[in-house]
């Protein structure tokens, strides 16, 4: 169908604690064309100081009551007024935009580590993979208990592992400290959480060998490859991450 | 039937909407919001001799009712656009029109000619008013001997429209404007960015990567339009009025203040279908006031206060 | 306890906020909200030396995150200035400042000569950059001659610390700045407001009755801070910023910026309480990033990418 | 108790069809200082671009339970977003502003004229000439009847007339049209409304010798005499139509 912009309805905005909410979307349009990976560009209606749209990934599709869900952090000025929206108010989107995750190939082992918020674009990956036939591995790392929400829903999607930075939940320390990846060799990694979390991994992946594709969240004006402001440094030179992104394969990418 | 249509001498437009260059790509990103052809013109993405990179991340710094950018001019250079860009954009039915940016006065002339031979790129916009470039730019529209020498050169080598994007960041806009006209520019048109600086108290530091950038939307707008104002009472030839411009209602008041056509920029990242809503909001007004001919409202505060 | 004053020569302040002119009466008003005796200083309403009513009505208009003002200093000149508000702001244990104006050099230094006699008043704000005025005004400050010879002449008379308001209007302002340093100005503040325009679509006329006037507000906030910036790298007599200050987060960005102080002007109007709410933000934001003297953030994105 | 300003909780928004509703307020201090004709400054959250503060004149008062009522008609993007609010919510006000009307002599005999939504601060001026022992007469122009409202209230404060453009109620016309006025003599005269309106209003009056006092409504930036934008033109020179208004006698105004 292409790039579009709609008033999409909200079906429910469900609050999880700490500064986190998940809002689920009434598609108007058919949403059988989105990819894991794929974000969307939210208007921020009701908050004097934000003028541009938020990007925020696809989080969850129900295909057959054709909805999604986005899972957000609150973090500034256009999250919070968007954690007041209430069910039946209108959202206005321009959707889908992006690239997106290269699934893998039949055999392949795949782990998928997110932290933090950065487990968003997971659950909706990790979907896809099973209705290919594969069960992922997937390694969530949180500052600390309190913050770890959904799990039940990535427990359907894969074999979950957890960190936390003070022990409070699973094996202590970072994603890329976790006994999981001495123990299993993995063809796969793909990642999305903090920028120094990214790195980390992708130095993991390099000094091994693993295919690795890290989801970006740099600064956007536009969304749909206009404004030139979202580049990553590449070997390709700079490329716009709203549309040769947000997924990179780190090798691609000069870090 | 309300008659949209507007010209700059010979060359007509279906209405006076176009898109600020650097805001609307190559057209070709919009193609699957609304048929780009609908628009009484576009401009392209600031281009320039070879391939630039632009300047680091980041780029772009979100400001009250406005933006900063930063992006430095990143393009693939001319033989890009002509082999790849211009065989697509030549297929839309509007005015396409190339915006030329430099270095030296050389890297202009360069350019220019190059664009002259392009068929179905009836008119340049000369860009001497980017400020986020080190070399030229802004540089050569914020003094009137560089201004004028520049203009000068490119008029030789350019048949088509020239239009001269002029700068917001000096002390008289007139000034320039008037250089353009004499210099035979066809058209000029205004406002670029303005020179701006955006710090994160959190982290102490500038939020650009060149610590200044430009700002650009609504916040500019009452400035840009007492400069579409000024300009267009100092000139005769016709003004292309921007900054800021997010409705209908915002375009008339540039159309109001003498601008014979007007360009969407930063509208169309919040709203990609923003210059085609502009040209049905601009037909409504015009309609509901029972008024026939854009013209009517073409500089209509100055015929009622002089 | 965090080190929160500041000092313009031999003058100190207890805090570096204060309230810009125009934007804050001649403080009564504000009695009822708070204690004007806890802001670093107040910059009192411009003032002339004879009684002026300011321009017609309309004078007003909100813009995207902003307003134009047409006032054109209204004010009861310098008689009532010193028989009725003078005894009033006296009682303020705070810097009382006049804003001084005029329409010719020779009004400037009759005023100014009556400010100096004037033993609670500390210091004076020269205003060569109101653009809502016939005569006088920007025309001062954007002019490099005119510019210099007012200061000289005021300098001549005026023994107190002298502050420089200067225009945003110019090319380059660093250079009315450096203007200003080396005919011994004590200090610069800036930005005034910028020289807009609104227009009514729907009335399809000016909404001001002198069709410009000028702009203030977070639309321009990001444009001051990058001259407050320019200035501040420029200049070694202290800088007072302003322009869109609506938050403690506001002020310390303009701090960090190399601003020594910074004046709350437009916010006031929004909400009274801004100028006291600034200072306790200030306050607790040093705190929070374990820094005891304010001296330490002034200037600092300088001190770091130099 | 002076002025002040302050976050105040929305008891009703009550909607009355057409343009116009009724914001009811519980007041956080005693709002016995309230006098009629004076007006609150709102702040205008959740709309994008307002920035400036709304006048708003105050229109009922109940000092048992300490609340207030404000009128306010749908004109732009200020007074539409006012309209969403619910009750619950908060609402930042700067209060009591602006002078008031002065109250009649016991014997005078006393016209309020109100047009459209005008009528706003005269209720609250009726209520308190019925505390001195007096009942007025009341004028109410209106465009027709499907905007005439709240008439109950004004019944029980004084003697109604009304006036329609299309004749709808009352009598066909404008205020100045109606009988009452060949009719009475009045010694005073109250009125606010539409420029024009008022502006025939004290044509009439200054020829008939009628004290009038008229209520301006000016744009404004603060509201509280410090930014000078309000100014009415008067005799005395140039005066700040918040503080020194808005009510003005006609004969101080160069109209
Ligand atoms: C492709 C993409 C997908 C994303 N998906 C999600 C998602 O699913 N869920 C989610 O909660 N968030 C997601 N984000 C991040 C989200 O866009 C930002 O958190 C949001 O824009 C912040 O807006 P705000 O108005 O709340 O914060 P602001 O008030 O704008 O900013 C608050 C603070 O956060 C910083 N900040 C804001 N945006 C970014 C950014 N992109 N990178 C680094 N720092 C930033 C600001 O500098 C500031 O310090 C995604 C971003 C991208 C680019
Ligand atoms: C002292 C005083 C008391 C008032 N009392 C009330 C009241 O009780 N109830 C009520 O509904 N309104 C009252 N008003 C008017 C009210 O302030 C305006 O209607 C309101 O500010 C409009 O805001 P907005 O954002 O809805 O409209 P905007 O979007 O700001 O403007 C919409 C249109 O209305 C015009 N407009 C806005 N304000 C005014 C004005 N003050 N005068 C003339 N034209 C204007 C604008 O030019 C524009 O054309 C009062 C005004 C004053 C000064
Ligand atoms: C991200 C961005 C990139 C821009 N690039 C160019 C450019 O390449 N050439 C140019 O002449 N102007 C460029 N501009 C300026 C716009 O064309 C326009 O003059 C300015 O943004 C003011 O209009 P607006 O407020 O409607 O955006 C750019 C503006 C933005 C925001
Ligand atoms: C209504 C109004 C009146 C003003 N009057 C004066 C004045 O008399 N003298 C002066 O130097 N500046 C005057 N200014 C400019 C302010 O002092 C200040 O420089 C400007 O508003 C930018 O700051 P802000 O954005 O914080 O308001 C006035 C501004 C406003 C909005
Ligand atoms: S956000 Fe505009 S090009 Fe990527
Ligand atoms: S509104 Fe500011 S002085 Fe009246």
């Amino acid at each position: 169908m292409g790039k579009r912009t709609e008033d999409l309805r909200i079906i429910e905005n469900k609050h999880l604690g700490q500064d986190f909410f998940i809002l689920e979307l009434a598609g108007s349009s058919k949403i059988t064309d989105f990819k894991p990976g794929q974000f969307v560009q939210v208007k921020i209606e009701g908050s004097q100081d934000t003028f541009l749209r938020r990007p925020i990934s696809i989080y969850d599709i129900d295909y057959e009551r054709n909805t999604f869900k986005l899972f957000i952090q609150i973090v500034g000025k256009g999250s919070a007024a968007l954690s007041k929206l209430k069910s039946g108010d209108s959202l206005n989107l321009i959707y889908p935009l992006g690239n997106y995750f290269t699934l893998p190939g039949e055999y392949e082992k795949c782990l998928l580590i997110g932290g933090g918020v950065g487990i968003a674009p997971l659950l909706f990956l990790g979907k896809v993979m099973n209705s290919n036939g594969s069960l992922p591995d997937m390694l969530l790392g949180f500052r600390n208990s309190d913050r770890i929400f959904e799990l039940d829903k990535f427990r359907k999607v894969g074999n979950v592992f957890i960190t936390t930075e003070d022990g409070s939940a699973g094996e202590k320390g970072f994603v890329t400290g976790h006994s999981i990846l001495s123990e299993k060799k993995y063809d796969r990694i793909y990642c999305c959480g903090p920028e120094p979390m990214m790195k980390a991994v992708a130095s993991y992946c390099k000094i091994n060998s693993i295919l690795c594709e890290v989801s970006l969240e740099n600064l956007m004006a536009c969304g749909f490859g206009v404004c030139l402001c979202c580049i990553a440094e590449t070997v390709r030179g700079n490329l716009c991450s709203c549309t040769d992104g947000p997924i990179f394969n780190v090798n691609d990418l000069k870090w | 039937m309300v008659k949209l249509g507007i010209s700059i001498g010979d060359l007509s437009f279906k209405n006076p909407v176009m898109t600020a260059s650097g805001t609307f790509g190559n057209g070709i990103e919009f193609d699957d919001f609304f048929d780009v052809s609908r628009l009484g013109g576009i401009f392209l993405k600031g281009t320039t001799l070879e391939a630039r990179e632009g300047n680091p991340y980041p780029r772009m710094a979100e400001t009250p009712s406005g933006m900063l950018n930063a992006v430095g001019l990143q393009n693939k250079g001319i033989d890009y656009f002509e082999q790849i860009i211009y065989p697509h954009v030549s297929q839309y039915d509007t005015n396409v029109i190339v915006n030329i940016n430099g270095s030296y006065i050389d890297d202009y002339i360069l350019l220019a000619e190059r664009i002259n031979k392009l068929d179905r790129i009836p008119a340049a916009e000369l860009n001497i008013s980017c400020p986020n470039v080190k070399m030229g730019g802004m540089a050569f529209g914020t003094n009137p001997v560089t201004a004028r020498e520049v203009i000068r050169e490119v008029r030789k080598v350019y048949h088509k429209k020239l239009i001269v994007k002029l700068s917001p960041n000096v002390t008289n806009i007139t000034e320039f404007a008037l250089i353009a006209e004499e210099e035979g520019a066809d058209s000029v048109s205004l406002v670029n960015t303005l020179l701006a600086m955006a710090i994160d108290a959190g982290k102490m530091k500038p939020s650009l990567s060149t610590l200044t950038g430009g700002l650009s939307g609504p916040a500019i707008k009452p400035i840009a339009l007492r400069m579409v104002w000024q300009v267009a009472n100092a000139v005769r030839i016709p003004v292309i009025g921007m900054g800021g411009i997010m409705t209908a209602t915002d375009a008339i008041e540039f159309l109001l203040a003498g601008a014979t056509a007007i360009q969407v920029g930063t509208a169309s990242f919040i709203d990609p279908m923003a210059p085609v809503k502009i040209v049905e909001g601009i037909e409504s007004y015009l309609s509901e006031k029972g008024i026939s001919d854009i013209g009517e409202i073409i500089g209509y505060i100055n015929r009622k206060t002089s």
